[in-house]
């Protein structure tokens, strides 16, 4: 590997704000980090690039005081810190947004923002002068986010703007963003780059981790490959294409980003009329997906489009409305239910609802299938029908390691959702509800992913997918609903598809009620 | 741009009008109990007059008085995502520990009663603090559970005080403990009652407006955020602990005050079970990281009602448990079911 | 060494009890190993009865090891206890029963395996053991049913509220059985109400204080010992001074009681006595020597006219006196 | 990185995985240390009649803490355990009584006492499990309930006094026949063992349990019937502590309205001891029955050493809490 894009030595005199040399970091029979050297200049915005499980998080952790180092050198603003804490980082101005949410789910935005900062005197709290300057700080963020709500209210979205407004208070030196946009709509990451634009105008310095290429063209001066805990190379973005980065990070060749998906509309499998649910997240909706096709559903942060297929599924209570399924009414809608009617559902959220982290791979694959004949008769496990039948599924989806003994727990995100796709592997299904299905996976396991669906589809099965990533839906959908306010708000396909279109759509209503 | 951000803000509040927020700020702060006492109060006046006699009235704040003051700190304890099950065997070990002290004090200080009582009353709540430290320091150290650590240390506590006593009451304390102390009353009300006011407004500005019952909170909502956020956990931690016993331990000190003698038959399993029972049915998560130690201390005065009506109503004492279970179950599913109703519409 | 003996007392052996003295064998002809098995030690009554055991275990000169189960609840401990004393090979064990008829099987394995068995102080199914001395709590209870009616006048009215102490034990059940049947003999005297609770003060204290709202007409209050301890402050503090309180049983704080004035008076077993006289049962056991198989304390209500002529090292501990588990033959 | 390729294994690697191994085992090597400590203070410790004395004993209090295990797998507790304890005991001495009184065949009043005995578990586990799942009552309030309910219950039905009457038979089956001269508790408690371990880890339900206790949320969406799930368990539990309580009566031969005492906190204790977590998902028949012998152990030892009942409620203390470090610390080298 030799591109033209290699950096030379950082111009001397400019010392750069932050310089890392020769980390390591070893947790428990995993060598995550293994010298790896970083610097960060201020003004710049430096991508973390890798597969999952490069280190990429356990890197910024030790940037950020979580964990300390075992052994290499760690420089800010020129200066060598030993025994940096959480607090001390803060300190010193550098502010990490992570990817594993640093809120507390019973504390309202606010006091989540100013925790382990708050505003005290002796140890009294000073709740008006908090409230006033995080009122401040979201309006300046331009954030749609009311500081008095308890974050486990929140959607993921707006409890991503709550982590990045949290890191944004008080002075910053260094933010460190990873995946900022994993749950993020158009409209928010729009925001989050403008902001990105401000800060490096004021000297900031940024580390950015994405699995998106588009953003990584968008903002990115410089980009590190990691690979296996191993710092591969260090880039300049402008003069490096998408192909030369997924191989650096990969070792492999990847041409498409999306596959193409031969779409063969056949009899409607799911077909939804006046569905309102409960909680008022989703009001009078009329929609069909049919098999041989992939359906997808696009729409802002909280519009209801996960309530969607999570009712049909079962999950959130229904109030009004009919969902057929290949033609039969079905009614009260359940997990159980649905999975005995061909229907299954990957949740977005894959720790909290998807699998059972501690126990092994084979019993979260065949989870779904503990009914059938296959896994067990009588009541009675069939270990070793089980294990061939997950063992088969798993050797299909290219699990990485291929031992399926091994707990769920301690795989990479993209294993993570291939075990959760092996379980429609281990049964009869002829609809699927995909829910963000490549929320923080790297390209590599999101074409596997895409790869996937495109063998459903051959094989006549409904695909839905949900995503707040535009190109994704946009790309992999024959048909396109987009959904505003817990209504449709429009159904496009064919050359009417298009990104124009949509973010239309999104607006139409805004437009509407401005114009009123 | 900034028009339209401005415009959806506007929009999507209108269009959510804070379905679960309201849901919350009501029925998750503050829950049924508070009506379901009322209707006890309002019940049990109507069958018996006895029952809001000032004497009854007395009895039963007192009784609430030493449930409150140990459920506050339990509730603490929960809230960081703990357990306390050693308090009740602090209130017996303080309660001897306090009497012994006022013994061997008032033998060498004949007369000097003020010094006696507050050595007495130091060395109670410092035993109480001593377990509490021991509790918070394996948690946080060891990191074991707060309900096995705790499960330890209760056997080994109830084991001291046993072992300072030989299970005989401990007399000697001065008389003007008990009488200026535990059993006088100031403008018609007891001084447990005081006490356990004091705790309460201390602990409800604890939580609210100091930064250790903010981090409380944090930590128990989720200690790797707050971590991460620079919250040094371990000593709050070991806070929530040390308070828990230093409450137990004031709680067994009034307790010896009202009856005279210290006793390591104080407290015990009963009083452990009761005061998880009142953080919890007061609406605080064994899950850590929510509750409010002014609907524990409604919950402490309606398990003392609880039991003061079905004495007053001249139930049989064997079934009286029987009521007792049932109506616990069904307040908290009442006030589950409740909240489950109200979040959905 | 003790000035208890002889000790006057009922032989119950023949089923009527006949009133005798007893005298304990001078010493054991070997160090035997002796078990004593208690329901706990939390109350100066059981700390009496294990005072009696090691005092007399010293002048018998015999070793002695005493386990106490923590309570009235842990039967299942107790039966543990008893398995590990026979495993470790005692020579004779002592019990005293949390429930004698849950440790019946037990008694029948000791015999079993030839180990002999004493009980003390609390009662027994008939003829479970081939030596026990106690006091039949139906007849404590009468006991002291009897002295609350011989110290009340002839027409006066007596309500009263039992508080025998936590149900299912056993013992209270009995207690309370035998006051109501010696109260039913006065048709002045009316229970209005029993209430059962865990025998520490501060339970009963809150019983106390509610029975005080709830039955505004009691004048008597009969029950354990801490229900005693707890009522004098409660009493007290309502200003009903018209109260009379009586105790099932003894405690330092029952005699202090007495002597103020707080209280009407306490039964008492003399459990220092029978502690005594178990070892030496089990002694006579061991050695195959006569014994008389169920011994009976003469028991008594103490009031203030009685208690100076009570022979009080028979009754408690000395203050002096700090419990000891074992006791080792010289 | 955790998924390299298996390069051979170095001496270091071999002494380290000698040591893990070590460790795994690290309680039971503890309770063998335990038991050859004391066998030095006494050496009656080690002598047939007291090991065969230990494991019976262990045997009540293994099948109490497999109990409790099967509830704590699912993030739950049983409080009332020892109270259904008490009112099983009451309840089916109660029938036998009856029986015995009405002139029934042997057979029939043993038959009487455990269909009474299982019929009292039941619904005391119905009644848990259907208030913790359907009701949403945390487990601490539904099972205090049902301690108070239970306490009511056999108080009141056996007027506070041991139930007499138990037929012979009853003990002799329960309690004191044998199989090849090992005592009946042990035979009950090592089949039950095998039993509830095959169930545990071969059925559907014993998977479903430990997917439960994980994850809860990802239970329900994987369309397990989570609910139903929980009532059976709390039914397991009950049914459990129901057989404990008549092997229970049958070792006093009475129905005792105290028997069940403080065994709640026990046998969590005991379970807890022996490494099943609190947190839901691990445990199983292995660590209920490490834990049981870990506590009999100690206090038989104790009381063998001749120490006194407080300084042995302070050193359990101490064990209680030491165990669960060594187990910390075991989880944390694997
Ligand atoms: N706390 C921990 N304990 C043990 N192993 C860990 C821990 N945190 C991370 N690891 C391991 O370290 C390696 C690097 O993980 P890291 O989270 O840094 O990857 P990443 O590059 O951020 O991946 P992703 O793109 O999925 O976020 C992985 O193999 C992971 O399993
Ligand atoms: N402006 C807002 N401020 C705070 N919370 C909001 C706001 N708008 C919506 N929410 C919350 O977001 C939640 C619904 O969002 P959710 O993300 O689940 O919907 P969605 O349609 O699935 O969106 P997505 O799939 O993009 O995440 C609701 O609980 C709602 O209360
Ligand atoms: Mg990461
Ligand atoms: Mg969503």
């Amino acid at each position: 590997m030799n591109t033209s894009a290699e950096i030379q030595q950082a111009a001397p005199g400019a010392a750069p704000l932050l310089e890392l040399k020769g980390i390591s970091k070893r947790f428990t029979g995993v060598r995550a980090l293994d010298h790896v050297d970083l610097d960060v200049r201020a003004g710049e915005l430096h991508v973390l690039f890798g597969e999952n499980g490069a280190g990429k998080s356990t890197l910024i952790n030790v940037i950020s005081g979580t964990f300390p180092p075992d052994e290499g050198s760690f420089r800010f603003d020129g200066e060598e810190i030993r025994h940096l804490s959480p607090q001390r980082a803060r300190a010193i101005g550098i502010s990490p947004v992570f990817q594993e949410f640093s809120l507390v789910p019973s504390l309202t935005v606010e006091e989540n923002l100013f925790l382990g900062r708050e505003i005290s005197a002796g140890g009294v709290l000073r709740a008006g002068a908090m409230r006033k300057k995080a009122r401040a700080l979201i309006d300046e963020l331009g954030f749609d986010l009311d500081p008095g709500r308890r974050v486990d209210d929140l959607s993921r979205a707006h409890q991503q703007m709550a982590e990045i407004a949290k890191a944004l208070l008080g002075k910053v030196r260094l933010l460190i963003l990873d995946e900022p946009t994993a749950s993020l709509t158009e409209r928010e990451t729009g925001r989050l780059f403008e902001l990105i634009a401000k800060l490096k105008a004021q000297g900031v310095g940024l580390i950015y981790v994405s699995h998106r290429m588009r953003e990584i063209r968008a903002l990115a001066d410089r980009v590190t490959v990691l690979r296996d805990g191993r710092h591969i190379r260090t880039l300049d973005a402008a003069r490096v294409t998408d192909g030369e980065l997924v191989e650096l990070m990969t070792g492999r060749r990847i041409d498409v980003l999306f596959p193409a998906i031969p779409h063969a509309p056949a009899e409607v499998a799911v077909d939804v009329e006046g569905l309102t649910l409960a909680d008022g997240s989703v009001k009078d909706v009329n929609f069909h997906a049919r098999a041989g096709e992939i359906t997808g559903i696009a729409g802002l942060v909280g519009c209801g489009k996960s309530e969607l297929v999570r009712a049909i599924y079962g999950l959130e209570p229904v109030v009004a409305g009919t969902v057929r399924i290949n033609g039969t009414p079905y009614d009260a809608p359940a997990p159980r239910a649905s999975l005995k009617r061909g229907v299954a559902y990957f949740p977005a959220n894959r720790v909290a609802e998807g699998l059972a982290l501690s126990r092994p791979i084979r019993e979260n694959a065949s989870m779904t299938a503990l009914d059938l004949p296959a896994v067990a008769r009588f009541g009675l496990l069939r270990q070793g029908s089980e294990r061939s039948l997950v063992g088969a599924a798993m050797e299909r989806l290219k699990l990485r390691p291929p031992n399926i003994e091994r707990p769920a727990g301690a795989l990479s995100g993209g294993n993570r959702q291939k075990v959760m796709l092996g379980r429609a592997l281990t049964r009869d299904l002829s609809v699927f509800l995909f829910d963000e299905p490549s929320v923080g996976i790297d390209v590599g396991a999101k074409l596997e992913v895409y790869e996937f669906m495109k063998q459903l589809v051959e094989a006549g099965a409904a695909v839905i997918v949900v995503s707040s990533e535009l190109p994704e839906v946009l790309a992999l959908s024959n048909r396109l609903y987009v959904m505003h306010h817990g209504r449709i708000a429009a159904e496009l396909a064919g050359p009417e598809k298009t990104e124009q279109n949509v973010l239309a759509s999104f607006f139409k209503e805004h437009l509407a009620t401005e114009a009123a | 741009m900034n028009a339209h951000a401005s415009s959806t803000n506007a929009a999507s509040l209108a269009a959510r009008p804070g379905i679960t927020a309201s849901g919350r700020s009501l029925l998750g702060r503050i829950g049924f109990l508070p009506a379901l006492l009322i209707l006890v109060v309002v019940g049990m006046s109507a069958v018996d007059p006895q029952f809001y006699g000032p004497i009854n009235i007395l009895n039963i704040l007192r009784n609430a008085s030493f449930l409150t003051i140990v459920a506050c700190g339990q509730a603490l304890v929960i809230i960081a995502g703990g357990f306390d099950l050693s308090v009740g065997a602090v209130v017996a070990l303080a309660s001897v520990v306090t009497a012994k002290t006022m013994g061997m004090l008032a033998a060498a200080f004949p007369g000097n009663d003020a010094l006696v009582i507050a050595g007495g009353v130091a060395a109670g709540l410092g035993s109480g603090a001593a377990v509490g430290l021991v509790n918070g320091l394996c948690v946080a150290r060891l990191k074991v559970s707060g309900f096995v650590v705790t499960l330890g240390t209760m056997s080994a506590t109830a084991g001291v005080a046993l072992m300072i006593t030989s299970g005989i009451p401990v007399y000697g304390m001065p008389q003007s403990f008990v009488r200026e102390f535990g059993r006088a009353q100031f403008f018609g009300l007891p001084t447990a009652i005081y006490v356990a006011l004091i705790v309460l407004l201390v602990m409800v500005f604890v939580q609210r407006r100091t930064l250790f019952g903010r981090y409380v909170y944090a930590i128990g909502g989720n200690a790797d955020a707050a971590i991460v956020s620079g919250v040094g956990i371990r000593r709050h931690l070991v806070g929530t602990y040390v308070l828990s016993g230093v409450l137990a331990a004031l709680a067994g000190i009034l307790l010896t005050a009202q009856v005279g003698s210290g006793q390591a038959s104080f407290g015990g399993d009963r009083m452990m079970l009761q005061s998880i029972a009142a953080a919890v049915i007061g609406g605080v998560s064994l899950r850590g990281g929510v509750g409010r130690v002014e609907i524990v201390a409604v919950s402490a005065l309606f398990l003392t009602i609880l039991g003061n009506a079905l004495n007053l109503l001249h139930i049989d004492s064997r079934l009286q448990p029987v009521f007792l279970g049932v109506i616990m179950v069904a307040a908290v599913a009442l006030d589950e079911l409740g909240r489950r109703r109200k979040a959905r519409v | 060494e003790t000035k208890w003996f002889p000790m006057k007392i009922y032989d119950s052996s023949s089923g009527t009890p006949t009133p005798a003295e007893y005298t304990p064998l001078a010493k054991a002809e070997k160090p035997y190993n002796i078990c004593v098995l208690f329901p706990h030690m939390k109350d100066s009554f059981w700390v009496a009865v294990a005072y009696g055991i090691a005092t007399q275990a010293a002048t018998s000169n015999v070793n002695m090891n005493l386990y106490e189960a923590g309570g009235y609840e842990n039967l299942p401990k107790q039966l543990s206890q008893f398995d590990d004393c026979m495993a470790a090979k005692a020579d004779a064990i002592i019990v005293g029963a949390i429930s004698g008829a849950g440790l019946m099987k037990k008694f029948e394995e000791a015999k079993a395996k030839g180990i002999p068995v004493v009980g003390v102080t609390n009662p027994l199914p008939p003829n479970a053991l081939p030596a026990a001395n106690y006091v039949d709590f139906v007849a404590m209870g009468e006991v002291t049913g009897e002295g609350l009616l011989a110290q009340s006048k002839p027409d006066e009215e007596l309500n009263i509220v039992t508080f025998p102490g936590p149900a299912g034990s056993g013992w209270a059940e009995s207690f309370n059985e035998g006051f109501k049947k010696a109260v039913a003999k006065n048709p002045k005297a009316k229970i209005l109400g029993e209430k059962f609770g865990d025998s520490g003060v501060a339970v009963q204290l809150q019983l106390i204080q509610d029975a005080l709202q709830a039955y505004p007409s009691m004048n008597v209050i009969w029950g354990s010992a801490p229900t005693a301890e707890a009522a004098i402050g409660a009493v007290a503090e309502a200003g009903r001074t018209d109260i009379k309180v009586i105790s099932s049983y003894e405690n330092q704080a029952m005699l202090d009681a007495l002597n103020r004035g707080d209280i009407l008076a306490f039964a008492t077993q003399y459990p220092v006595g029978e502690g005594a006289i178990a070892i030496d049962q089990a002694i006579r056991l061991i050695e195959k020597k006569p014994v008389t198989a169920l011994v009976q304390p003469v028991a008594a209500v103490i009031d203030k006219t009685t208690v100076p002529k009570l022979q009080m090292d028979l009754v408690l501990a000395p203050a002096s006196w700090s419990p000891v588990y074992s006791v080792k033959a010289k | 990185m955790s998924d390299v390729s298996p390069s051979l294994p170095s001496p270091a690697d071999r002494r380290s995985a000698l040591s893990a191994l070590l460790w795994q085992a690290a309680l039971p090597i503890a309770l063998i240390m335990l038991l050859l400590g004391f066998a030095a203070v006494d050496s009656a410790v080690l002598t047939p009649g007291n090991l065969v004395n230990i494991a019976q004993q262990a045997s009540y209090l293994a099948l109490f803490a497999m109990a409790q295990t099967v509830v704590i797998l699912t993030r739950g507790f049983d409080l009332a355990l020892g109270p259904t304890v008490s009112m099983v005991s009451v309840g089916a001495a109660l029938a036998m009584a009856a029986g015995v009184a009405g002139g029934q065949e042997p057979g029939t009043v043993l038959l009487m006492g455990l269909a009474a005995g299982f019929a009292l578990g039941a619904a005391c586990g119905v009644f848990n499990g259907v208030v913790v799942a359907y009701l949403g009552v945390s487990p601490f309030v539904a099972t205090l309930g049902s301690y108070n309910i239970a306490i009511g219950v056999a108080t009141t039905i056996s007027a506070g006094r041991p139930v007499q009457g138990v037929p012979d038979l009853f003990s002799q089956l329960l309690y004191g026949g044998s199989l090849f001269g090992v005592p009946a508790a042990i035979v009950i408690a090592v089949l039950v063992g095998i039993g509830l371990h095959l169930l545990l880890t071969r059925t559907v339900y014993g998977r479903s349990l430990y997917v439960i206790g994980t994850n809860p949320r990802a239970a329900a969406v994987a369309g397990l019937p989570v609910k139903r799930l929980l009532v059976a368990t709390y039914m397991l539990c009950s049914s459990l502590a129901a057989l404990g309580a008549l092997m229970m009566t049958a070792r006093t031969g009475s129905g005792e309205p105290n028997l069940g005492g403080s065994l709640s906190l026990q046998a969590i204790a005991a379970a807890v001891v022996g490494g099943t977590s609190l947190a839901g998902g691990r445990g199983g028949v292995g660590t209920a029955v490490v834990g049981a012998l870990f506590v009999t152990i100690l206090s038989n030892g104790m009381n063998l050493a001749r120490i006194d009942g407080y300084v042995q409620m302070v050193v359990l203390g101490a064990i209680v809490i030491a165990g669960v470090v060594l187990d910390r610390l075991r989880l944390e080298r694997r």
